[in-house]
């Protein structure tokens, strides 16, 4: 199974490289872009049973390593 | 007393912590190493600076799981000494030993220069040989050491007297220019709550000589060694 | 013998296929001669990258020969992997400087980080610790559209590399110019310390021995990366070669050098190098030609990152983090469970032979079957032609109005390379390994030896304006600059590294240059007794036909015997005498004054090697006997932005200086601004100063007294300059940094 | 118009940081996690006047900024 993870600053975290993306791409002449966030996207393949095995695996990666909850959030996709 | 430096793999700082313990203050100081389980009966284990792992993924992110950090927990949670400086702090605060994470330098890169830091609490056994109020001068060398924390738990901290460094400028007064990397509310260095684990962002043991710069590193340890 | 085999659906050999991969049609033919066939695909590719200009040196080598490369202190000259000089107390320093030049104009990042990597393996397969890391950039003109991302993304390269393994980036050198807009240059030196005799040898011995594959596994990196890109041109095509960047891998270098040195102390080790440029081709040939021995290696063996790679791209793959090792026989366990401790796998994947042959096997099959010897030593060498060019440097443009001196001043000290570069340095790691006594900031950098009370000096210089002007002369005045920048912290020269960054050799304009620049370094270095140990040569620096001006790079080590007794750059107490000692009459040509007013000259003063050594033996017996407070180089900028400088002490309140430019015959533009003659200035105690005077005159030099080191923070230079230092320090501090944040 | 961007080392370029986060899931006990790639996730928002042009926005700032074409493929998603 294919896994996406994506992991984004949490809100009210200071996200420095967001800021700084986001006015580099006004200076480009991006001048509507707002909001900018920059965070992770992980990809991977794992052997599992089923989807939901696979969800289940995802999400305890996710908790125990991929991301750091006092300061991240995240989210993940399973395909085959 | 007896000191344990931890050995990880891109571990960077280790043999000078072991340096500065040993060879400038005469200190029993062995190092450890990662994939060791035991600690070897040392009364303070301390996380040195680096790139543990690369400090792939986040810093220090992957170096929690080593082996020997098993016994480390154990060793905090039992009372133990626990000291992370730079990289140690990081991996101290991804354990969940401390609070708070550190994350990229408001600047964006990697800083390496001499700061100033205020003791906030002295009464903890890594700052009792200073006074609160000290201004020490040490180097910083790190990308990712902007400290971050929930906001109610950033106030819970501070009433607990959990900020023990504070970035500030040479006379010891706040200033947005003195704090180098963004933490919030200039924090440098944290305690648990039991003050039993401190992590710091400065590194002490490049500050134990006069002739490279300062030696206000030598507070921290000879505090934490006065215990015994 | 069976002879090597094409292999199925492999291209063609043919004179297309040799040109194509950058062959000459003689080189062709002298290859078909030593192997009395037509090479396989496979084998082309090996000669193609060994045979390479970057591999062989084919256009330089005549000239290197004639380089100084003995004293009784060297205990390396060229031909290892670096050079090494004994710096006493059972030590040994072992550096070298090289060039990534290219990889860093396509991919700053990735090409700064892995130059950093390459020079670092460089030492560490010497047996060597690195101790220090420094590095010389030049970028095109600041406002050039690609500046700021090639500077962003070099610096963030370096430090990136060199902050994850530890090793500490003590001191270097930026400069911006347009000459180099389209052709940067990324130049990484490294410097280890090991114990007397005990370096490690990078030639082959004992027929039989296992060969060792250690480090990352193969991918498809940089095949023909630093062959192709450092030996063709630059142009918009080559822009497409992208896919093929090397991406660094620090962590892992940092494992290999933990490991390496480990395994070292086995014993078990009988020659090492790294995988380099031409990778597994270079490093086994090379290794093998030096014992006069043969290599068989098993390319089924070789770990791979992609399944799919042919034996061509495994052998010439530039992977990173990779090294190759020869083992005694029977002693493979003891070195594997070395790198086991530290995660990394070591392979036999071959083993020396006594057939003098270089050959490859895969899938069995043989691949590629050459007499070691072809490969590593038969490459052409050539005299190429070397001639002025028809036209010559235009005069320069003559200044239309001359600025006030105070207003000279601040536009200098604002300018991007005279200014601080602190934004730089302050994103590396200068302070690791706790010997860092003066770092970047300083004249050179100082690092103590533990254990002794000897301390290393350490500077990385060039001049290329001066070059652009006079190849030879400027060549001089580049290594004797490094080499004055070390004495002004009281170290004796004793050794040089260079990286020689010219244009495309086979015109012999360029040739000339390159000529006449290595008989500046040569007559340079044996004047002042400091051998050249290690090197590199870095052709092709042209972008649609220009080439960068000749751009010899020179770092110097020195050595002091008591490192309590080093000298800074900054003045130190109110009262102290400044005063200021020079070789020659300072000159605007190749100024930073001309280059930003005009009014330059087109010839450079003459350069006595003979004062330029007797005042770097001044500075250095003042410092031994503590006469000196502190002394700091003339360089961009001159007279005025060197006092300024000596006041801008950033670890304390800032001194003034009073100086009477009119009563010391001093108040000109040419006086304040102009350089190119060796000077220096100096603080010291009056007590101090007429024991000091003598130092300098019994050797032919003459020390001026020319000023006060004062406690207001003022600059007089009386009575064309009164300004306040902090506000001069701010405009140095800013002007990179503000420059930086301001949109454009 | 949101727009999502994720951001992967190219295929053949070395990922360090993928093989570093795929050692240590196998040492947490995902033994048949493979192919870890670590990449970046990247969120914003564009003022557009329409999907196609949102796209076309973003596709300019991943060329031109957000994606290092070096070494890293870039794709994205639009969404009001
Ligand atoms: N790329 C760099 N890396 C590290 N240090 C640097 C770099 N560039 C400049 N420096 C430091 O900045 C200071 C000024 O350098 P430079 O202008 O070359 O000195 P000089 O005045 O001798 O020519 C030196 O201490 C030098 O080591
Ligand atoms: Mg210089």
């Amino acid at each position: 199974m294919r896994v996406k993870v994506f992991i984004s600053p949490r809100k009210g975290i200071l996200d420095p490289q967001g800021r700084a993306v986001e006015q580099s791409l006004h200076t480009l002449g991006f001048e509507s872009v707002a909001n900018v966030k920059v965070g992770k996207y992980i990809t991977l393949e794992v052997a599992a049973k089923s989807a939901a095995d696979a969800r289940e695996q995802a999400q305890r990666m996710c908790e125990r390593l991929l991301a750091n909850p006092n300061i991240e959030d995240f989210a993940f996709e399973v395909s085959e | 007393m007896k000191w344990g430096v931890v050995r990880f793999p891109g571990s960077l700082d280790d043999s000078d912590s072991l340096y500065a313990l040993r060879d400038v203050m005469g200190q029993d100081a062995t190092m450890l190493w990662h994939k060791d389980a035991t600690l070897d009966g040392v009364e303070c284990v301390l996380l040195p600076g680096g790139f543990s792992y690369g400090d792939y993924l986040r810093a220090g992110a992957i170096a929690r799981f080593s082996p020997i950090m098993r016994s480390v927990e154990k060793f905090a949670s039992d009372g133990g000494l626990v000291i992370g400086t730079c990289n140690g702090f990081q991996i101290l605060c991804e354990a969940h030993l401390l609070p708070g994470a550190l994350t990229r330098n408001r600047s964006l890169s990697f800083i390496c220069e001499e700061i100033h830091v205020r003791v906030e609490n002295a009464r903890t056994p890594f700052t009792r040989a200073m006074r609160q109020g000290d201004v020490l001068k040490l180097p910083i060398k790190h990308g990712e050491g902007l400290y971050v924390a929930r906001e109610a738990e950033l106030l819970q901290m501070e009433e607990r007297g959990q900020v023990i460094l504070r970035y500030c400028d040479a006379d010891g007064r706040d200033s947005e220019d003195a704090n180098p990397n963004g933490s919030t509310r200039a924090i440098a260095a944290v305690a648990n709550d039991r003050f039993n684990v401190f992590g710091m962002m400065p590194h002490p043991e490049h500050a134990v000589e006069a002739m490279l710069g300062s030696t206000d590193g030598l507070g921290i340890f000879r505090s934490i060694a006065s215990r015994s | 013998m069976a002879s090597a085999k094409s292999l199925v659906g492999e291209p063609r050999v043919d004179l297309e296929q040799a040109r194509a991969h950058g062959l000459s049609d003689a080189e062709f033919e002298r290859i078909r001669q030593l192997l009395g066939r037509t090479p396989t695909f496979t084998e082309l590719g090996a000669f193609s990258v060994m045979w390479s200009e970057h591999c062989s040196y084919k256009s330089s080598r005549k000239h290197l020969k004639t380089l100084p490369q003995k004293s009784e202190l060297v205990v390396q000259g060229p031909g290892e992997n670096a050079g090494a000089i004994d710096v006493g107390d059972g030590w040994v320093a072992v550096f070298k400087i090289e060039s990534h030049n290219h990889p860093s104009y396509v991919e700053p990042y990735q090409g700064a980080a892995t130059g950093v990597g390459g020079i670092l393996r460089d030492i560490f397969t010497m047996g060597a610790r690195p101790i220090a890391s420094m590095n010389s950039l030049k970028f095109g003109a600041f406002d050039h559209p690609r500046t700021r991302y090639l500077l962003g993304g070099v610096v963030g390269g370096i430090g990136g590399y060199g902050n994850c393994v530890g090793v500490p980036t003590v001191a270097g050198e930026v400069m911006f110019d347009a000459a180099y807009n389209g052709n940067i240059l990324v130049n990484a030196f490294c410097i280890g310390l090991a114990r007397a005799g005990e370096l490690w040898s990078a030639k082959a011995r004992g027929p039989g021995n296992p060969v060792l594959y250690v480090g990352s596994a193969t991918g498809r990196d940089g095949i023909h990366g630093a062959s192709l890109l450092a030996s063709a041109e630059f142009d918009a095509e080559s822009v497409a070669k992208r896919p093929t960047v090397q991406v660094g891998d620090p962590f892992t270098e940092k494992l290999l050098i933990e490991a390496c040195l480990e395994a070292g102390k086995t014993g078990a080790i009988v020659a090492i190098q790294d995988m380099g440029a031409a990778g597994l081709t270079s490093s086994s040939s090379e290794m093998a030609a030096r014992g006069g021995l043969g290599i068989e290696i098993d390319l089924d063996r070789v770990p791979l990152r992609d399944q799919s790679l042919t034996p061509y791209e495994i052998l010439l793959s530039e992977s990173q983090e990779r090294m190759l090792i020869v083992a005694e026989r029977g002693r493979e366990r003891e070195l594997e469970a070395v790198f086991e401790k530290w995660d990394l796998h070591a392979i036999v994947i071959g083993e020396i032979t006594d057939d003098q042959r270089w050959r490859a096997r895969w899938r069995g099959e043989i691949v590629a079957d050459i007499p070691v010897a072809a490969l590593a030593d038969d490459a052409p060498i050539y005299d190429r032609p070397a001639h002025p060019p028809v036209a010559r440097t235009p005069a320069p443009i003559r200044r239309s109005v001359e600025p006030r001196a105070d207003t000279a001043l601040r536009a200098m000290l604002s300018s991007p390379n005279v200014a601080s570069k602190r934004w730089v340095y302050r994103q590396y790691d200068s302070i690791v390994q706790g010997n860092t006594v003066v770092g970047p900031g300083g004249d050179a950098a100082v690092l103590r030896i533990k254990g002794s009370r000897r301390a290393l000096a350490l500077k990385v210089d060039s001049n290329p304006r001066a070059c652009a002007i006079d190849p030879y002369l400027g060549a001089v005045a580049s290594v004797v600059e490094a080499a004055r920048n070390v004495a002004c912290t009281g170290a004796r020269p004793v050794g040089i590294t260079n990286c020689l960054n010219y244009g495309n050799p086979e015109r012999p304009e360029i040739m000339l240059q390159f000529a006449e620049g290595v008989r500046g370094l040569g007559d340079a270095a044996r004047a002042l007794g400091a051998p050249v140990v290690s090197g590199n040569v870095s052709f092709y620096n042209e972008t649609e036909g220009r080439a960068i001006p000749p751009t010899p790079t020179i770092a110097v080590l020195g050595v002091m015997t008591d490192v309590s007794r080093h000298v800074t750059a900054h003045f130190k107490n109110p009262g102290d005498v400044i005063a200021i000692v020079r070789t020659a009459q300072p000159s605007l040509a190749a100024s930073e004054y001309a280059s930003i007013y005009g009014g330059g000259a087109d010839a450079l003063p003459a350069i006595d090697l003979g004062r330029e050594n007797a005042l770097i033996e001044a500075l250095v017996a003042g410092s031994e006997q503590g006469l000196i407070k502190s002394a700091h180089d003339v360089s961009d900028g001159g007279l005025a932005v060197a006092v300024a400088e000596a006041c801008f002490n950033p670890e304390q309140a800032k001194l003034g200086a009073e100086i009477d430019l009119a009563a010391r015959g001093l108040a000109g533009i040419v006086e304040l601004f102009g350089e190119g003659a060796s000077c220096v200035v100096i603080s010291t105690g009056t007590p101090h100063f007429q024991a000091l005077r003598r130092e300098f005159s019994g050797r032919g030099l003459k020390l001026d007294d020319i000023g006060r080191v004062t406690a207001d923070a003022r600059l007089k230079l009386a009575p064309l300059i009164d300004e306040d230092v902090n506000a001069l320090y701010r405009i140095y501090e800013d002007a990179l940094p503000g420059r930086l944040a301001s949109d454009g």
